[in-house]
């Protein structure tokens, strides 16, 4: 029973949802809207559960002074001085407005390190465009041929290069041309197969014989 | 071989100080190689440049500070380009990290142009739930956001009387750096709500973009850093990602080099192996 | 060069260099600063969405007298709060009606959004003429196009060995598919070397104060 | 304003037009919210004809307004129409705008819905469920307001199907049907046939390299957690993996970046070992928790790569930016390397580096054929099925629109 009703619950809703894209009609269209309302809120409450997660993980490596402890210290202070700031010290529903503490910590700390932590991976996609792109088949030909034209014709430089050559061979064209039929078909392909897979794996969620979402934490 | 051996086992440091190198001379000293625009960019300037005056856009601006460099100046050119046809914006965001940076934008051009928040302009900020948000903003902005950005009431808010759902609005806009963006306001409300819609991708998921426009499910596509040049070349109002052009070049064209040169390595190694 | 007075700034710039120390190796620098960013993003995405989600959509209507179907509020709150009962194992299997409530709505939304946009639009928009004497380009082009999706296709179809006919075409898909990596390769490289631009100007720009973007 | 002045004297029912005289003034003063760029632009125009030109007569009035109720809708719209004044054609100076108005009956009194430009001769408006409204267009120009064309009664309903959206149910349906035929038939016991993977023929290969070198297999389940369908493929094919190891006696390790996969995982290996018989060899150690931070949980595994120096790495699972430092590391090992992953993205660093790769859809396949799950195998042979009925229909759609038939396209089109 335990286990049952949620399934249940899980196929109703979901019935609700698919059946409200077919019926206008407010019988319908009315209770798949208020469910689609708790869903916002519910998601919000799974990142706040995360953060409760992230306090749990951290601040037992932490406190057993498991390897690295310090620096969770340093995870544990950061996360409780934004929550404070964020919380008591920011003028409420305007914390992200000019000259809060809580925009101040957005500014120069979340933006920053956000944005170069990933531009990190520049240095390692040229280190690995040299150590580990091998052109060994007739496939990973095609595969650096295109890589090779989108690179240099979708940038400047590949405009100056071919500038002087009938439009229909300049680089800038080639890769164009190049994204919007083959490399468009082979998208579309994919997406047509992705899509029957999602729609199938809903249909298996909805009939209750998908259900690995349903394990709780070990 | 013992060029390409030495190469070969080159500390992969060099390269980064390279790259690196390659990077931030052309920012010092800009070339300003020429820019072409391609097909996609210029049906998103078409797009945007069919808006009838005075009608209302939607902007959902889904990024957040890793992908600020290629979406950025996109979100920038996009405002800047429909306050000048006199379009009344709604911008909403659906990526926890980037509302200040959207809001950013929409205050100094607005500021800059003299628009007036609540009337010309308006910040709806940020809502979870991803592909649940979609539909739901579909069928009533109001409703899904009953505050804007900084807590105000919609209600308070001029603009807002005057749309709450997409029959009212002449093109939605979409800044999209991933899950949720451009794929999920495609299926979950382009076709739905039978919208107009533009994409403004990172380069990554540009290309997942294209059969949407082949159909017509998105009108114009801006792809990366270069599809912002772009569209700034075409609003002609030069920004950081015209300025970023050359640099892109140059890596660009060293990624090409260390593509070709392992090769080179690895083939007359094979060789010689024989 | 005018270097930034913005104390902000020179914490930023700090925190870049920290992340970008660890090109050369693992540091106690970059440890930091990643640690630092973990809390940091956590928390603030707390805050977020309690006053940009959780107060506007559920407290604010929900203790306000005047709401209409407030009903549909307190509700709404009751799974929020069932979903936290995770953290307590003796009570945790009751956040699965959150769950079960919420993958639902997720299935449902997906289902009908990836069978018309992904699936029948799609579909329509590969029937395409493939001869029109008055645009042999555009012919070529559709005739590219309807190849690449049907190869593509056959290519991802398991219940035939891919030998013969089948073979020879899936073979076709599997070039269509090469292409079209090579070209997110490109593109991918083209996003990452942009975020390094973007630190680059923040360095140089508002940080040194060299060059102005 | 001398037009209005000229206006009210002339006709005999001018309390009746008040509103929209004002409202006419109004326009012509530009305080009205834009109506659209081109009603804006002959608006500017009269204003400027206004002051010196003479009076001119009111424009010839619409006709025929009609209103409907929105189709497909919750009831919520109407769809109204009119055609057009006579005088509205350009050249015609006494013409501006359109105003449409509405109200519950013809009694009034009237509500603005908006106004519209030369050459609009429709309009939506949003209105209550249930409601009855009739609306009149009114013709306006300098010379003042025609006579306004009122229309029938009209009530906004919802609907009980949206007639735009045939095509997709007919899809789904079908679909779902195929799905749950091969469903049954997998439970039934039916050996569904899937054809060969090269990538996972080659896995047994790999394993038997790394026996004869005396070094193990690496195995990275991807880095999403278990409501990943990827994820979940993933430990189905780990499963089968356990078992080749275990039957070759080759170690193998599985570093896990969330608990629950860890588990999961832990259970797959111990199953692999159990069916190869030999349940003694299972070591509880090789599958590893090692952390949810994604570049930590990189490093930790290239350290496993560059110290154990593993003979075959599996990747196989949902990939994000990793997968090229993971590619990297391998390929300078010198491991036989085989990928999968449905995150297209990532597949082009996957096939440049490794030796072997499942594209997309492979690796669900790849998980289904080795697990014999019926719901897996029901899912993969209804989509198989499908596929072939989207190809018939994209040949019959190409045929059909070379040869300029176009309703079998527009039978797909949707809203």
């Amino acid at each position: 029973m335990m286990n049952l009703l949620p399934v249940v619950l899980t196929a109703i809703v979901g019935i609700l949802i698919i059946l409200s894209f077919f019926i206008p009609h407010p019988i319908v269209a009315e209770p798949a809207q208020v469910l689609q309302d708790w869903a916002i809120v519910i998601v919000a409450s799974g990142y706040v559960l995360g953060a409760a997660n992230v306090y749990k993980i951290n601040g037992e490596a932490a406190i057993k002074q498991q390897k690295d402890w310090i620096y969770k210290w340093v995870l544990l202070g950061s996360m409780t001085g934004m929550m404070v700031i964020g919380f008591f010290f920011s003028g409420g529903t305007q914390f992200l407005g000019d000259g809060s503490p809580f925009k101040w910590a957005y500014d120069y700390l979340y933006v920053p390190m956000q944005a170069t932590m990933f531009s990190l991976l520049a240095f390692f996609i040229a280190s690995a465009a040299f150590r580990a792109f091998r052109i060994r088949t007739v496939d990973a030909a095609l595969l650096a041929v295109a890589a090779l034209v989108v690179m240099v014709g979708r940038v400047p430089i590949g405009n100056l290069m071919t500038h002087g050559l009938p439009e229909s061979i300049q680089l800038p064209t080639m890769a164009n041309w190049l994204l919007e039929w083959p490399q468009n078909a082979a998208k579309r392909g994919i997406a047509i197969g992705a899509g029957l897979g999602v729609m199938a794996t809903g249909l298996r969620i909805i009939l209750g014989i998908e259900r690995s979402h349903m394990r709780e934490e070990a | 071989m013992a060029f390409g051996d030495t190469l070969e086992k080159v500390d992969r440091r060099w390269i980064f100080l390279v790259v690196a190198l390659l990077v931030v001379i052309p920012l010092l000293f800009p070339l300003r190689l020429p820019l072409a625009v391609s097909g996609p960019a210029r049906n998103f300037y078409q797009a945007v440049e069919a808006v009838p005056e005075g009608s209302i856009v939607v902007l959902a601006g889904d990024f957040d500070p890793a992908s600020a460099p290629e979406l950025m100046p996109m979100t920038s050119s996009a405002v800047r380009h429909l306050f000048r046809k006199n379009v009344r914006i709604i911008a909403l965001e659906l990526w926890e990290g980037g509302p200040p940076l959207v809001d950013r934008i929409l205050h100094e051009i607005g500021d800059e142009m003299g628009k007036k928040y609540g009337v010309d302009y308006v910040n709806l900020g940020y809502k979870s739930g991803r592909e649940a948000v979609m539909p739901s903003f579909g069928n009533s902005f109001s409703r899904t956001f009953p505050n804007d950005y900084s807590g105000t009431p919609v209600g308070k808010l001029p603009l807002m009387a005057e749309a709450d759902n997409f029959t009212k609005t002449a093109l939605f806009v979409n800044i999209s750096a991933g899950y949720p963006g451009t794929k999920e306001w495609v299926q979950q409300v382009q076709g739905r709500f039978d919208v107009k819609m533009v994409s403004g991708s990172t380069a990554v998921q540009a290309p997942e973009i294209y059969p949407y426009l082949q159909s017509g499910q998105v009108l114009g596509l801006l792809g990366g850093m270069a599809g912002a040049a772009e569209y700034e070349k075409s609003i002609e109002y030069p920004g950081p990602a015209t300025k970023g052009m050359d640099a892109q070049s140059s890596a660009h064209m060293f990624i090409v080099v260390l593509i070709l040169l392992g090769n080179a390595i690895y083939f007359s190694r094979r060789r010689a192996n024989r | 060069m005018h270097p930034s007075m913005d104390f902000g700034v020179w914490v930023a710039a700090a925190l870049t260099l920290f992340i970008f120390s660890f090109l050369y190796k693992d540091n106690p620098l970059y440890k930091f600063a990643e640690h630092l960013f973990v809390g940091v993003s956590a928390g603030y995405v707390v805050v977020q969405q309690f006053w940009q989600v959780l107060w506007p959509n559920l407290i604010e209507p929900a203790t306000a007298a005047g709401t209409p179907d407030r009903w549909k509020f307190f509700v709404g709150g009751l799974f929020c709060v069932l979903l936290f009962t995770r953290l307590f194992p003796a009570i945790a299997w009751t956040s699965r009606y959150t769950i079960a409530m919420l993958i639902g709505t997720f299935a449902g939304l997906k289902v009908t959004g990836f069978s018309q946009a992904e699936v029948v639009e799609q579909v329509r928009a590969t029937m395409v003429p493939l001869w029109n004497a008055a645009d042999l380009g555009g012919s070529f082009n559709n005739l590219v196009l309807v190849v690449g999706v049907i190869t593509t296709l056959v290519f991802f179809f398991f219940s035939k060995e891919h030998k013969g006919a089948i073979g020879a075409t899936a073979r076709v898909g599997i070039w269509y598919l090469m292409i079209s990596f090579g070209a997110a390769y490109g593109f991918t490289v083209m996003s990452r070397i942009s975020l390094l631009i973007g630190r680059s100007q923040f360095l140089l720009d508002d940080w040194l104060g060299i060059v102005r973007f | 304003m001398p037009a209005c002045v000229t206006q009210s004297r002339r006709h005999p029912s001018f309390l009746d037009f008040v509103p929209s005289l004002l409202l006419a003034l109004v326009l012509v003063l530009g305080l009205a919210p834009p109506p659209a760029a081109a009603a804006q632009d002959s608006l500017a125009t009269t204003a400027r004809t206004l002051e010196a030109a003479p009076p001119v007569a009111a424009p010839a009035p619409a006709a025929d307004v009609v209103g409907v109720d929105g189709k497909n809708d919750s009831g919520k719209a109407i769809e109204l129409s009119w055609s057009a004044s006579p005088d509205e054609k350009a050249g015609i100076a006494t013409f501006t705008a359109y105003l449409v108005e509405r109200a519950a009956s013809t009694a009034g009194p009237w509500t603005r819905v908006d106004s519209l430009p030369r050459g609009t001769h429709k309009k939506s408006d949003t209105v209550e469920r249930g409601q009855t409204y009739v609306y009149r267009v009114t013709a306006l120009g300098p010379g003042g307001a025609a006579a306004p064309a009122v229309s029938a009664p009209v009530k906004a309903v919802a609907q009980w199907f949206n007639t735009g959206r045939v095509s997709i149910l007919l899809a789904m349906l079908l679909f779902f049907v195929l799905v749950i035929v091969f469903t049954m038939r997998a439970q039934a016991g039916e050996k569904l046939f899937v054809r060969r993977i090269p990538g996972i023929d080659a896995i047994e290969e790999a394993i038997g390299r790394a026996t004869e070198m005396g070094r193990s297999v690496l195995y990275v389940p991807g880095i999403n957690d278990i409501d990943d369908i990827q994820t979940m493929a993933s430990l189905n094919i780990l499963e089968s993996v356990s078992k080749i190891t275990a039957r070759y006696e080759t170690p193998i390790i599985v570093p896990c970046n969330y608990p629950v996969v860890m588990t999961l995982a832990q259970e797959m290996v111990k199953n692999g070992y159990v069916a190869a018989g030999r349940a003694d060899g299972y070591d509880p150690d090789s599958v590893r928790y090692v952390t949810t931070e994604q570049f930590a949980y990189v490093a930790a595994i290239a350290g496993i790569m560059l110290r154990d120096k593993p003979a075959a790495n599996i990747y196989l699972g949902s990939f994000y930016a990793e997968s090229l430092l993971l590619a990297e590391t391998g390929f300078s090992t010198g491991a036989i390397q085989i990928a999968g992953t449905a995150q297209v993205a990532q597949l082009p660093f996957f096939v440049v580096a490794c030796d072997y790769t499942l594209i997309g859809e492979e690796l669900y396949a790849a998980g289904a054929y080795m697990s014999r799950e019926p719901r897996l195998l029901g899912s993969l042979k209804g989509s198989d099925y499908m596929k072939v009925a989207i190809i018939l229909v994209i040949v019959v759609g190409c045929v059909l629109e070379t040869a300029g038939v176009t309703s079998f396209k527009q039978f797909f089109a949707s809203q």
